[in-house]
């Protein structure tokens, strides 16, 4: 099958998903509680909302990530003719990673990769 | 012998000769989604059954053994009973995102079940970059899980969701150098031919070391971007109590847990297409004998036996290891995994082109 | 010196890991050291400790005849309340009035299984009963009248 | 350290100490205003009291008595000092700042007793909730919805 | 109890620029009970971490201002119900103590024998719990089965499993069952057997390791300062075992080692409770064999009655040191009783140690000082 297959999984998950919730909803008779629409934080009602500024540490990580990820999509063509090209595809990756490398243990250095 | 690409090719031809090609073409997606939901109501129900089970051996005891024999009817009646729990939403939260964020994870989990080969000539799709959609698709989970902590209004999810964004995307790396090592050998990234291409044994065997580490250091990431102990930081119960999830219940939490059994069963089925050769039968060189006997187990059992001794793998660890911590999770997927990968595939590379494998 | 320490970090890393695989692979194989209790279906057989405080109890002998003379030092030995003595006059033999217990209470929901009570009988009448299956669906079932309808003292106790 | 030098040492920091011997150990008993210079000066040297191992109150209906059970981890000697408190106002200096688990310690006898730790800290209630009425260990305290009489 | 609209209001605040407040517990998996702490986090860093106690305050020391000499120590089991055997023992050490009530030797050697075996099983409970609130479940059930050979020899000798009520003024509420030192022999055969599990599952584990080394460090002056005991101190450093400080029963006739480690952090309580394991096998080795024969329990009054005055008694439970701290007035009940348990004053060090660690240390942390909630409530 060919692309028209990816819309018919699509269904799939939509029907399986909304089918089990939807038969939950139809067998269900929920009681209304004002207690039951509070957010859990251990029994404790919350002080401050968590929709606020956050810490930058995961941050860092994100941006190094969209780095690589660049990277390994220019890989993926590269990995597909690599054998085909020989050794000269090895020496323009060596230098492409090379490269890249730099730039990592030059994050490692300024301490991006270090908690806080 | 039985076969499934018998039947489906039969089923292909008598439904050609019966309908024209449209109405064929929409018959056939019809039993592409009655069949994919039955995989996932399957797999579910058999995933979290062995899960319980083999948590239970390790741990000296009996696990679920009331419900059927030897309890293999447990989980349906968990899932009865998730099905007919009340779905809650906390007031507080954003609804609409709330509600959509387990379809998007059950979206990514069924995409990508169209590359996989199941059986011989047994796949939805055999797209032919195949490789690349699964790393593709498989990113995408990250944006459930997100979106379910952010939209939850809860510290504790909001927490989680965070972890497993900057885990997910760090381990999604060595995921993918170790999968660039397996088409560098292979010079191909549709997943039939790179089956076809461990014809003459599987590229665990054929690759030297490099491939066993490229191996190694794909089961590690896989279990970390499925959000598996001890990579669990997303939900580490005893930090955040349930991490992401902490405010859905029902069958939304239920669609949750299901898709993160169905993740780890794609990564495994990848897993063992790409390193342990996928619906091929063991075959060793030029052993034509034994190759022929390997040959009669169904093509289908030993993709399903491969693919379950992963699981079974990554199910072990679970229950072995402690929990890491967040910045030693980052540290262990930037100071070791991300080197150590990046260097691994040139090695690879060089196997590859000086033709040193087998 | 740098990739050396780094290499025996990977290398210490694993091999830690891999034994503590290697236990747990080895319970795994090994269904003979599963030690779950088969609690409900071996009731039959289940044998709990001689010593096992369960609850107070008050033995009757085949005559119904148990041994309380009613003097009330379990009740105040007791440090939660939990039993309480309801005595009566009764005449005996020789036509004497005589204290003599009318109801032991026992509240089993207030009781601690201390064996305060037991140690303070001096003449041996109550005891520990090894029963643990105390769950009832109505509460006031959990107070109970030790004594058996129609008992009474054995001779020769004082 | 003997007991006849810690008196003569704790006499010269606190004149108004009296002493009592009948019990284990050497009970000084002190103004509460002496208190924090005191403690201060049995945390130094010589005599190196760093530890307090029981903080607490005994209420004798007519005043209050803070009790302070200390020792030294490094001469082994054990000391207790207690100081008499008003039971209308009792009011004593924290000595949070110089044993840092009194300052938890002082919380429970603040809430329990209802003796005011001036300087200290955190003073809120450490157990109870923030509105409760009433010292629960005092002698006089009676609840009559939680009753624990037998 | 709470208004809706209240916390809708109370949601909608916010805290100051980058923190984030969260409470742990009362309903938490890894407070092990109903310890509430608020946490102000910025990011995944604390900042600073505030507990709420009460949850369970039950008012003990009231409760034993009513109850006789006798009553009381049964009270104590429901305190640190680990140990709650040794806080017994405290008790009736005291009101042997006041009243100079000699204790026959075969008491005061089971006592001690006990007490150890007490030691162990909490110490395995521990070991589980810690490893569960690392993540690692399966130690949880190696521990267990250890400790349940425990609970059986307890079952056996004392009729309970947890809260023992078998320690009176005096002695023993009964003779040792026949059974008792062979059951226990076999145990420190088994022990010492399947000790060496924990090795490869926590002790060389890397992940186990690196989460625990340098984690929730506590020097040993502010061990000292907040009042810290037991194995938490003396990971710290700090000379504080009260069975060598101040023996009782029959501690100062065995040979043992009091476990020192320097380090202060959470790998070193770690070992420190290892150690000590390993320590109350060799106490117990020692005595199992030599039990005297004799009354188990000495002579007492009827009515147990202290005289006018204050007592103090100090034990080494399994978190710390207990001590029962006793003003009579000459009756039969207690005018003031006090209990100094050991988790009060170790959990007061729980913000200094886990200030500026992230989340996951302060489980470590916590999970390594073994904190028993009902034991700090009293």
């Amino acid at each position: 099958m060919g692309a028209i297959s990816l819309i018919a999984l699509l269904i799939a998950a939509i029907a399986f998903s909304a089918g089990g919730i939807l038969v939950g909803k139809i067998f269900v008779k929920g009681s209304s509680n004002p207690q039951k629409g509070q957010a859990y934080e251990c029994g404790i009602p919350t002080t401050t909302s968590p929709w606020h500024q956050f810490n930058v540490g995961y941050y860092l990580y994100a941006l190094l990530f969209l780095v690589f990820d660049v990277e390994l999509v220019f890989l993926y063509p590269w990995a597909v003719v690599v054998k085909k090209v020989g050794m000269i595809a090895l020496f323009e990756i060596l230098i492409f990673i090379f490269i890249l490398f730099m730039g990592f243990l030059y994050a490692h250095k300024k301490g991006a990769l270090k908690w806080n | 012998m039985f076969s499934l690409e018998g039947i489906t090719t039969a089923t292909q031809d008598w439904l050609l000769i019966k309908f024209n090609p449209t109405i064929a073409l929409a018959i056939e997606c019809v039993i592409v989604i009655l069949l994919s939901i039955s995989l996932f109501a399957l797999l579910g129900l058999v995933l979290v059954l062995m899960e319980r089970k083999v948590a239970a051996r390790i741990q000296i005891r009996l696990g679920p053994n009331r419900v059927g024999p030897g309890g293999i009817f447990q989980t349906a009646a968990d899932t009865l009973k998730l099905i007919m729990k009340e779905g809650l939403t906390p007031d507080t939260a954003d609804k609409f995102l709330f509600n959509l964020a387990p379809f998007i994870v059950m979206m990514v989990a069924m995409l990508l079940l169209a590359p996989i080969a199941f059986a011989k000539n047994f796949q939805i799709w055999d797209i032919n970059i195949g490789v690349l959609y699964i790393s593709a698709i498989s990113s995408l989970s990250v944006i459930g899980i997100l979106m379910a902590g952010w939209a939850s209004n809860n510290k504790y999810s909001l927490l989680g969701a965070m972890r497993s964004g900057a885990q997910i995307v760090s381990y999604e790396l060595s995921a993918g150098f170790a999968v660039l090592t397996i088409v560098v050998l292979t010079g191909s990234l549709q997943i039939s031919e790179i089956v076809a291409a461990q014809q003459n044994g599987w590229w665990l065997f054929k690759g030297h070391i490099p491939v066993i580490i490229a191996f190694v250091l794909y089961i590690i990431a896989v279990t970390a971007e499925t959000n598996r102990a001890p990579f669990d930081l997303a939900e580490a119960e005893s930090e955040l109590t349930a991490g992401f999830h902490t405010e859905y219940s029902g069958m939304k939490f239920a669609l949750f847990s299901l898709a993160e059994y169905i993740n780890i069963f794609i990564v495994c089925a990848i897993g063992a297409t790409l390193f342990l050769g996928g619906w091929m039968p063991l075959h060793i060189g030029h052993w034509e004998g034994f190759n022929h006997i390997m040959d009669y187990i169904p093509s289908s059992i030993w993709f399903m036996g491969k693919t379950f001794f992963l699981i079974f793998l990554i199910m072990w660890f679970r229950w072995t290891f402690p929990r890491l911590r967040v910045d030693q999770l980052l540290n262990l997927e930037w100071k070791y995994l991300l080197p150590i990968s990046l260097f691994n595939l040139l090695l690879v590379t060089i196997i590859a082109i000086m033709g040193w494998h087998f | 010196m740098f990739l050396k320490d780094y290499i025996s970090d990977v290398y210490n890393g694993v091999s830690s890991l891999l034994k503590g695989m290697r236990k747990t692979g080895y319970y795994f194989t090994h269904p003979k050291e599963i030690i779950t209790e088969q609690y409900p279906d071996n009731r039959a057989t289940l044998k709990l400790a001689d010593r096992f405080k369960g609850e107070v109890i008050m033995p009757h002998d085949e005559n119904n005849e148990h041994a309380c003379t009613g003097c009330t030092a379990c009740e105040i030995a007791c440090p939660n309340g939990t039993i309480k003595v309801v005595t009566k006059s009764e005449v005996n033999a020789e036509g004497k009035k005589k204290k003599a217990v009318d109801a032991l209470v026992y509240r089993l929901e207030l009781c601690t299984m201390c064996n305060l009570c037991v140690v303070a009988c001096p003449s041996d009448a109550i005891k520990m009963a090894p029963n643990f299956e105390h769950s009832v669906f109505d509460r006031t079932k959990l107070t109970k009248i030790l004594n058996k309808p129609g008992s009474k003292i054995r001779e020769g106790i004082e | 350290m003997t007991n006849e030098e810690i008196k003569e040492y704790i006499s010269a920091h606190a004149p108004n100490a009296t002493f009592e011997e009948t019990g284990e150990w050497l009970n000084i008993i002190i103004e509460a205003a002496e208190w924090k210079a005191l403690a201060t000066a049995i945390k130094g040297n010589p005599l190196q009291m760093d530890f307090v191992f029981c903080l607490t109150c005994v209420d004798w209906k007519t005043h209050l008595t803070m009790v302070y059970h200390l020792t030294s981890t490094k001469q082994r000697h054990n000391i207790v000092i207690k100081a008499n408190l008003t039971i209308d106002q009792p009011q004593i200096e924290t000595v949070a700042g110089i044993w840092r688990t009194a300052e938890f310690h002082e919380r429970e006898v603040f809430e329990m007793f209802g003796v005011h730790f001036s300087n200290h800290p955190d003073l809120r209630k450490l157990i109870l909730e923030e509105d409760f009425k009433g010292f629960p260990l005092r002698k006089d305290f009676e609840d009559p919805i939680n009753m624990i009489k037998l | 109890m709470y208004n809706q609209t209240e916390i809708i209001k109370d949601t909608t605040e916010l805290g100051p620029e980058g923190e984030l407040v969260v409470n742990m517990g009362p309903q938490h998996p890894a407070t092990h009970g109903v310890l509430h702490l608020v946490v102000t986090l910025n990011g995944e860093t604390i900042k600073k971490i505030e507990p709420h106690l009460g949850y369970i305050h039950r008012s003990i020391e009231k409760m034993c201002e009513s109850l006789t000499y006798r009553q009381f120590i049964y009270v104590t089991s429901r305190m640190d119900y680990l140990s709650s055997h040794i806080n017994n023992t405290a008790c009736a050490l005291l009101v042997e103590k006041g009243m100079q009530i000699e204790v026959p030797e075969r008491a005061q050697y089971v006592r001690t024998i006990l007490n150890e075996l007490t030691r162990i099983a909490s110490h395995e409970l521990w070991i589980g719990a810690m490893a569960m609130d690392l993540g690692a479940f399966t130690p949880f059930f190696y521990a267990f089965r250890e400790r349940e050979m425990i609970t059986e020899i307890m079952e056996d000798t004392c009729g309970a499993r947890l809260t023992m009520n078998y320690i009176v003024p005096g002695g023993l509420m009964y003779d040792i069952h026949p059974t008792f030192q062979n059951k226990v022999k076999a145990f420190i055969k088994q022990f010492k057997e399947k000790v060496v599990e924990y090795e490869d599952l926590v002790t060389n584990n890397v992940i186990f390791q690196s989460r625990t080394k340098g984690v929730g460090i506590l020097s040993a002056e502010d061990a000292i300062s907040f009042g810290c005991t037991g194995p938490v101190a003396r990971a710290s450093g700090v000379n504080c075992d009260i069975r060598k400080i101040a023996p009782y029963d029959v501690y100062a006739k065995v040979e043992f080692d009091e476990v020192i480690e320097t380090a202060g952090d959470s790998f070193a309580r770690y070992m420190v409770r290892i150690k000590e394991m390993n320590q109350s096998i060799r106490i117990i080795e020692q005595l199992i064999d030599t039990i005297p024969e004799g009354d188990f329990v000495g002579k007492t009054k009827n009515v147990l009655k202290l005289p006018k005055g204050e007592f103090y008694q100090r034990v080494e439970t399994a978190r710390g040191e207990f001590g029962v701290y006793i003003v009579s007035e000459g009756g039969t009940t207690p005018h003031r009783i006090k209990f100094r348990s050991p988790g009060f004053s170790n959990l007061s060090a729980l913000s200094h140690m886990a200030e500026g660690s992230k989340i996951g240390d302060l489980m470590a942390t916590m999970g390594t000082l073994d904190l028993v909630i009902p034991d700090i409530d009293r």
